[in-house]
């Protein structure tokens, strides 16, 4: 295992020092692992809190900022943060109109944010709602099941519920969005090759060199099935197929197509991937209204790529485009 | 370490001590577990948690059970994170609640104890039997050991019968197929493979055997 | 080899075709590979074009777009353009106050730019003036060799004349703050893997598991030397020193410090390693005026980074600060 | 192919063609080399190249000597791109200024050509012998294209000799240091490896010396 970090024991706590040291706009508590945007809490404003496990960068920390996040809790690396780091966050961003929590449905997250809920509701006076991402469409749905894994949605949720919170809407109306954004995201990844846990010290799963994962989540964790590699256009048929089976995009105001790379990829193949899948969505006749290509929501080192299409209305659209001004996602400021 | 009938806060302490040792022991092995079926941390987790708790006993001696059980469920719960952190320290935060005022727990009480910490996880987790979580080992242990004392098997004994059940409990997951957790995003790919929690919950009861032997 | 890719020999082109679906504020003439501010030419506006190899994504065609470049030529994958393609880009892009040229110091960019410069002199009336970068300190200077290579610097002085040009001065001064750029900027880098050029299908150098190679360019083109993979505290000392002992970065306005991901780096190990950066520096007294992180100028999949610094003074920071809205790098507007 | 003393657009063809085929065929050795002290492109640069000449060949043909030379030239500096492109596509521009309006050139016109070809690339390229360049190989090789004419051998044997003498510089140019092109960034490392440009030079006078014959 090669990499850039002094000690795996220390990499999220190092990070966060080039993070507090890239972007004096944000504001960085070390010691609960937090970082807030520079400004909070915005009185008025519903608060938005994430955060979840680190090495998924820029996802939650570069999402902070006017539009977007006011705060993001880093665990450690794919492990979800605990419940004192998610209180102390709620509490410091409250502005007095509540605090929205936004949660990827892992068990780890879905349970410390709970817990930390919880807590909120004993101990502080801050309204806390929740909103739970689960698009993966790798993952069968059901009742009886963890249910399906949050992953590209969650970025531009945090995105559209993040406009919304700015327009100064209320706890449950952002919480509306929020969910809107959910029920209409569905998302689709494929691997290349595995990452390495900096703590693990070797791959999570091993691949051979014709061989590629389909239906991964974000933690290295294995995908649904193995298939032999194939050309980008195969490769994207893969992604876009399932996606289009499992909710019907075409119609309405058209879609907001996002392509995320896994962290390995370079931006040289995830254009040329973005090509394959706009063809096939030409083809099947759904209208890309807006475009997302780059590595916002990563797996460590990890090659591969995800697809997240979400059915987007006129209102999603609107505040998709309203000003955004974060370290990874910044326009219209 | 001791012989006593009697789990006061020594005991207590022996048994969480010996529990750390034990996932240090085996960090590698539950990492690898979970790198099989989940993300390659849950032994990175349960470490990081337990060596925390052992230097948050280091400190002031707590005053009875309750306090010392509590203490070890708020470390797991601000430390571990993922999964596990919870899990485990909702575990012991209903241990505590059962434990009461007691300063220290006779066999029944701390069997009564460990159960409500069952209850907990399979509440928190919304874990059913079979779902391939700890619950698997978990379960079929606290049975175990309400059955030993039933049977007026001393509490060294009992916790030895409900050691070895959460061991059957733990190789039980192997074939099932995963529905909750990280495990549950495999389907049927995660039959075949130990669950990593159960892995460390026979290590808590293995520790309790020998805490108490 | 595993890439997301159809054809080796397609590459650029298909690669192009995700750029125009990705943006369609671009204007990509694909006869020529040629990626175009959609407004180009700006009447009045010196015009800006570079280029160079591809896979070095998002440099350049992630450039394009008003306060940067109006234009750039992809080459194939680590092969600059030809001088056809930098001709028909230097005349669209004219808008009557000229083209600056922005060249990266390696023999086959320099020698395609000269071509197509004494086209342009030969057969349009357009006004050509070049700028070449040469700043890795990695590569000794000397009048009787091809001198340095241009890496990081290429991003910072696009952008900076980018804005210079923006503000409408003349082709003289746009390309004099241009040369000051790259005069005050210098740059070193480090590799942990090789990266594999799809056409070659397999890596272009090998590194052991426990070897780095440090002074690396962007093409995969061996460092200067190899040496055991080490802390990230010491492997920021090998970027920092040399570019430090290179120049005298201290007193004035301060540096932009850039450190930027070879491709295959994922984002948390790159903010670890600009703690670090930046910890050096300030032990060094070189004071941080404006920080970038992230992968700018890659390297395929290359994991490994590289460190630019920029002696900057008022105008310059000025210039970094005005608005820029392109692909890869967006603020101010 | 053509025992001709005459360099008419068919020998030139059949050389350019001769050449296109030798670049494919070692187009993966051309590209290891530039592998160890470049950019891993140097075969399939000249491969795209020449196949394109080839395509350009098929078209019209051109008018004489001049004008073959010219669309060699161009279609190189169209399509290859890098340091090579300029560099070849210069030595063929240079050949088709230096043949004039002849239809055809003799053996001396053929020999002035070529060393036209050197000159122009040396200016381009700004080298001088022993930078480890394709100019080690070429410079040799003209050489003992005059020599041989002026000691009377017919043009077929003397092209043979260039071939031999390019072949020499191209192996001589393994211990050199580079001092230009992308090698030269390796400083001190870029001895004891073979310059990819200097071994292309190679097989253009290989099929020069095919093409005579
Ligand atoms: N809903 C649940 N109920 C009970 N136990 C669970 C549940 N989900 C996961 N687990 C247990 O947690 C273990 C994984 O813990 P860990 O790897 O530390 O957390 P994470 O899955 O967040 O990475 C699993 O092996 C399983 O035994
Ligand atoms: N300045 C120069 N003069 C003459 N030949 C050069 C010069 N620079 C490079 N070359 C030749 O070009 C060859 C490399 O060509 P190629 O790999 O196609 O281009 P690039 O270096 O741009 O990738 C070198 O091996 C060398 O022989
Ligand atoms: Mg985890
Ligand atoms: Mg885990
Ligand atoms: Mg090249
Ligand atoms: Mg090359």
């Amino acid at each position: 295992m090669k990499k850039l970090v002094n000690d795996p024991a220390t990499v999220v706590a190092d990070a966060l020092r080039g993070v507090a040291a890239a972007h004096p706009e944000l504001r960085v508590d070390h010691g609960n692992r937090i970082v807030y945007r520079g400004d909070a809490p915005v009185a008025g404003k519903v608060g938005l809190v994430s955060g979840g496990g680190s090495g998924h960068e820029p996802l939650h920390a570069g999402f902070v900022g006017p539009g977007m996040l006011d705060a993001a809790c880093a665990g450690e690396v794919f492990t979800s943060p605990v419940p004192d780091q998610i209180v102390a966050a709620t509490t410091a961003v409250d502005g007095g109109a509540g605090v929205l929590h936004i949660v990827k449905n892992y068990t780890g997250d879905v349970l410390n944010f709970e817990m930390a809920a919880e807590i909120a509701a004993a101990e502080t006076g801050v309204q806390v709602a929740a909103v739970v991402t689960d698009d993966d469409v790798a993952v069968q749905d059901s009742l009886y099941t963890a249910g399906r894994r949050g992953v590209g949605v969650t970025v531009l949720l945090e995105k559209i519920a993040g406009a919304a919170a700015e327009q100064g809407r209320g706890l449950d109306e952002v919480a509306e969005v929020a969910r809107r954004v959910n029920g209409n995201g569905r998302s689709m990844g494929l691997a290349l090759t595995s990452c390495t846990v900096p703590a693990a010290g070797r791959p999570t799963f091993q691949l051979a060199d014709d061989e590629i994962e389909v239906g991964i989540g974000i933690h290295g964790e294995p995908g649904r099935h193995r298939r032999p590699m194939a050309p980008a256009r195969e490769l994207a048929a893969q992604l876009v197929e399932p996606v289009l089976a499992d909710l019907d995009f075409t119609g309405g105001d058209g879609v907001i197509c996002f392509l995320n790379g896994m962290g390995g990829t370079p931006l040289i193949e995830l254009y040329l991937m973005f090509a394959e899948v706009r063809a096939l969505l030409d083809a099947a006749g759904v209208r890309v209204a807006r475009s997302l290509v780059g590595p916002y929501i990563t797996s460590l080192e990890m090659a591969g790529c995800s697809l997240t299409l979400l059915r987007a209305d006129d209102e999603l659209i609107r505040l998709w485009d309203a000003p955004v001004r974060t370290p990874a996602l910044r326009w219209g400021v | 370490m001791t012989d006593a009938d009697v789990v006061d806060t020594a005991v207590l302490t022996a048994w969480v001590r010996h529990f750390a040792r034990l996932v240090a022991e085996h960090a590698e092995e539950l990492t690898a577990l979970d790198a099989a079926i989940g993300d390659a941390d849950h032994g990175t987790n349960m470490d990081r948690g337990l060596t925390a708790v052992v230097a948050a006993l280091d400190g002031e001696p707590p005053a009875g059970a309750a306090a010392l059980l509590k203490r070890v469920g708020m470390t797991l719960v601000s430390t571990v994170g993922g999964a596990s952190g919870p899990l485990y320290g909702t575990a012991f935060l209903r241990m505590a609640t059962a434990a009461g005022d007691r300063p220290a727990l006779d066999p029944a009480g701390f069997a009564a104890a460990l159960r409500a910490g069952l209850d907990g996880v399979a509440a928190r987790g919304r874990a059913e039997p079979g779902d391939k979580t700890l619950c698997d080992a978990y379960a079929p242990a606290v049975d175990a050991l309400d059955e030993a004392l039933a049977a007026g098997r001393p509490l060294g004994e009992a916790l030895v019968a409900a050691h070895a059940a959460a061991e059957r409990g733990r190789d039980a997951t192997t074939p099932m197929t995963a529905r909750k957790g990280r495990a549950s995003y495999l389907g049927e790919r995660s039959a075949g493979h130990q669950d990593p929690g159960a892995t460390s919950l026979a290590l808590m009861f293995q520790a309790a055997a020998a805490a108490v032997r």
